[in-house]
């Protein structure tokens, strides 16, 4: 293994600290919590907005606080929900009269914490809400299993809450449009290469030289299937083909295109992508109106990348355009 | 091992936390398989604080005691982890109550309050590929045997034996619950990482049991 | 090799079609010549900038074409200068009255085929300027060398005279502005990893499991030296050392600091690295109050990082400050 | 090799082209040692270009054939090989003019024209690590055989010898031009991709002229 690291353990805090250094008149990092959470929240006036999950995601979800995203984010180890006192903390911390609004990735860890920790915040009088994120086709949804995961489409939750909630909408309004989101929102991904989580030191799985894995989750978790190495745009069509069935979208619609890098995959090849799956939707009558091409949601270092489709009407594109200012930036 | 009930549970609690330090590897590694490789780093991370707090934590009775070190394990470790062990420690305390003796019905009835406080967090049950696997299985063997006048000793071994025997059974079944379902069918062939945890732990119980008993 | 291409030889173009998609209202893009321009330039009234080098670099440059940076990009092949008449035609296109400014990073390929295409343009009545970038520190410039790299510092040049051509600002006054940012700007680069271009199709260098390159340049030619793995502080304490010690930047004075991944380095681990880069730039009295934390110019999928200094003034920082809008972007 | 000069340069020039194309990926990692590598693909993709659009090409003597050569090589080929490898078809096509017949002087003349032209582009010289330390030194090897009344494929096999030895040699100097120059002291032990490209077509050539022109 060989990364930018001191101490594996120290890998989250310090990788906050980094970020509340980048900002410090917007951020405010308290590390007893791995609590990073906008220098103006909580206010009086607005719900706040929170996401946790395991780190490794990065820019998700600790480097999307900011005006018109995140008021904090609460973030675990590397691929572990965080603990639930930290969502308790997190939680009284951000405490607002409009009540907070607490955005979790459909995973077990993530929702046993965060239920537990809304239960002890409602205890003493904080009124809290759960918003649960589950974009991912690969996982098909049945009795058995705990449902589909929420992988990079949860920037658009996100985005669309943190518009409405600058602009003054109450929880309700938030719960409404966010899982309006989440229902029209639909990702599947793909891995060239395995990843290495810091304290493991090693790839979490093997990937053969000629191997991909399609449909992988976003913690390394294999997909639906192992299968050869293809090039570019048969492998966007197939991922293509998976979202796009899946809702349905279809001849007519407009739609936001999302190619999300995995971290390890440079931006090059993400417009490579790009450009077959732009193509395709348009033969199919489906008109992208709104594209984002870059790292949203990763695993690490791993090569891949994940391609969303939101379906769009005027309130969702509009709380898409609305200004938004968070850590990872280009200016 | 003789002593007072409370120095027994002490006993038991420190072995299992010791050992998870020990095998935060071995623990990641069976996780790597079909999840997502952080099950050893998150308990580790998690009894690591309850050895360092060691002295500390409230001893009035075994109830507070079991509480309390469910609160800093829900609080410390992350993951599916933190629940699932916290609640069951939380549940084994508030059914042992301010106990100062414990009755093998007692023992049996707190392994149970552990169980069906995971089932319920997890919204899980035996034979969806998880720790379950190995308690539930562990617990009905060290019924049997105190039932048939087993001293704590046997009952202790034998409960290893089946911990071990019902965890490596886990590698016949498809996971339903946790990360490994994602996996579906493809989870078959492996054993679930927190039922093997249960295991390698009773195993250290039993060996503690009657070596640390002996001092 | 596992990456998202199809023919190798399309990497460019199919990149470069893909970005275009993308942003059909402000781009617009000419495959004869690799020509990618704001749909909006020339102007009359602005003088245009043109930045040309080999691709595999992204962002840098073909994505940060937009308002407030880039008039034009003509990028050649991966890690290789574009030909002759591909400057030759863009500065052409992008003739405006006021003139064009062609940035030029100092190698020798790229200054050769700017010079011809300069010289041709010049006899057609085209007014140009090239002006040379050069922040590597890494290279010690001497009679038997060709000069310093031009590296991830680019982006400061090109920010500056950008927005200053926004303003109005002639070409005389542009190069003025592009030169004294290049003369307070240095950069050093580390490498992880080597990176692997589409036609070669296996890796440039070999680098052992615990060895690092220091100094690499940013098309995987080797550095100053080769070295043994270490944590990320000492490789920012030895980046910073080489870096602050060049200018030399010293207590007092106002700094951009820049942790430039080059692409297959994770943006947590960047952060970890500015988080060291930023403590010890404070302890030395150097006050960081400006930050970017991102991918600039990438050196395709290599894992590493490169650290960026600029001395600022109220000119400068006023600069840096002003809006502009690119391919590469969060929302 | 008979025929008329126009003939025999064009003999030539699709063996450079030909030889750039199959050497692809020899060149390219040539390249990558101490460079980036791309110095097979940047050849290979411009003199692909020669080769589509061979018969269309000016042949109105040896002077403008030559010229065209250049241009086309200029604006196909990227990096520092398109400039560097244009400039010598260009000044090689100047210094040749209208002409029908080649004396053995003019080609020298040419030959010179060629390298003093990389010199100037390139602002290098003999001893800097390029192709320049294959090209003068074969050359000069030609001017002695042609001045001695050696015959075309005689002086033609003493300047593929001799550019080999050349380039080969190239690897005792530290490159102070190109990419190569950066790594200062490191650059030694190595050839240069250029000069060995120019021995590898040079021996393309020599062979070729005496096999095509045989038929
Ligand atoms: N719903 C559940 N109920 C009970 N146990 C579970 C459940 N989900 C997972 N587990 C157990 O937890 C173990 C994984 O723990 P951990 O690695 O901390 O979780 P994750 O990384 O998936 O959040 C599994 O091997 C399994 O034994
Ligand atoms: N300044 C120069 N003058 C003459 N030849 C040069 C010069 N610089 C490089 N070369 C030659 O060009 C070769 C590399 O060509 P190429 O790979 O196209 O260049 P790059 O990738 O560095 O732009 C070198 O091996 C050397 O022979
Ligand atoms: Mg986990
Ligand atoms: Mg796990
Ligand atoms: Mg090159
Ligand atoms: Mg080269």
């Amino acid at each position: 293994m060989k990364k930018f690291i001191n101490d594996p353990q120290q890998f989250v805090p310090e990788m906050l600290e980094g970020i509340a250094l980048a900002n410090p008149d917007t951020l405010r990092y308290l590390p007893e919590y791995n609590l990073l959470m906008r220098a103006d929240s909580p206010r009086e006036d607005k719900v706040s907005i929170v996401q946790g999950s395991g780190s490794g995601h990065e820019p998700a979800h600790v480097m999307i606080v900011g005006k018109g995203m995140l008021d904090a984010a609460c973030p675990g180890d590397v691929f572990a929900a965080p603990p639930m006192d930290y969502v308790y903390e997190t939680t009284k911390k951000l405490a607002s009269p409009k009540g907070v609004l607490l955005l979790v990735n459909n995973y077990t860890g993530d929702r046993m914490a965060f239920d537990m920790g809304k239960e002890m915040a409602e205890a003493e009088g904080i009124r809290v809400e759960i918003l649960t994120i589950n974009d991912d086709v690969a996982v098909k949804d049945s009795l058995y299993t705990v449902g589909r995961r929420g992988v990079a489409g949860n920037f658009f939750v996100i985005k669309a809450v943190g518009a409405a909630s600058e602009q003054g909408a109450d929880i309700e309004e938030l719960l409404r449009i966010g899982n309006k989101v989440n229902d029209v929102t639909r990702t599947m991904g793909v891995a060239l290469t395995s990843c290495t989580p810091p304290a493991k030191g090693s790839t979490l799985f093997e990937l053969g030289e000629d191997e991909i894995e399609m449909g992988v989750g976003i913690h390394g978790e294999p997909g639906r299937k192992r299968m050869k190495m293809t090039n570019a745009d048969a492998i966007v069509d197939e991922l293509l083909e998976a979202v796009v069935t899946d809702l349905p979208y279809s001849s007519g619609d407009d739609v936001a295109l999302m190619i999300n890098g995995l971290g390890g995959t440079p931006i090059s090849e993400l417009y490579i992508l790009y450009r077959r799956a732009h193509q395709k939707l348009t033969e199919q009558g489906i008109k992208v109106t709104r594209s984002y091409v870059n790292e949203y949601c990763t695993s690490l270092d791993m090569a891949g990348a994940s391609l969303t489709l939101v379906k769009l009407d005027d309130e969702i594109d509009a709380l898409l355009g609305a200004p938004a200012e968070v850590a990872v930036r280009v200016f | 091992m003789s002593g007072t009930a409370l120095q027994q549970v002490e006993l038991v609690v420190r072995t299992i936390a010791q050992t998870a330090v020990d095998n935060e590897k071995y623990f990641g590694d069976l996780d790597a398989v079909v999840g997502d490789g952080d099950f050893g780093y998150s308990l580790a991370r998690g009894f690591e604080k309850v050895l360092e707090g060691w002295d500390d934590i409230d001893r009035t009775d075994v109830g507070a005691f079991l509480k309390k070190i469910g609160m800093i394990v829900t609080s410390r470790i992350g993951g599916t982890s933190g629940p699932i062990w916290g609640t069951a420690f939380m549940k084994a305390g508030i059914s042992a109550g301010p106990a100062n003796e414990l009755s093998g019905e007692q023992v049996v009835a707190m392994l149970r309050a552990a169980t069906d406080g995971i089932k319920a967090r997890g919204q899980s049950d035996v034979g969806d590929k998880t720790l379950l696997d190995a308690l539930v299985p562990m617990t009905d063997a060290i019924e049997r045997e105190l039932a048939s006048g087993a001293d704590h000793a046997a009952v202790l071994a034998v409960a290893a034996t089946t911990a071990r025997t019902a965890a490596e059974a886990t590698s016949e079944l498809v996971a339903r619950r946790g990360r490994a379902s994602y996996t579906g069918e493809r989870s078959r062939g492996s054993v679930d990482a927190g039922a093997m945890g249960v295991a390698v732990i009773v195993e250290r119980i039993s060996h503690a049991w009657t070596t640390e008993g002996a001092s």
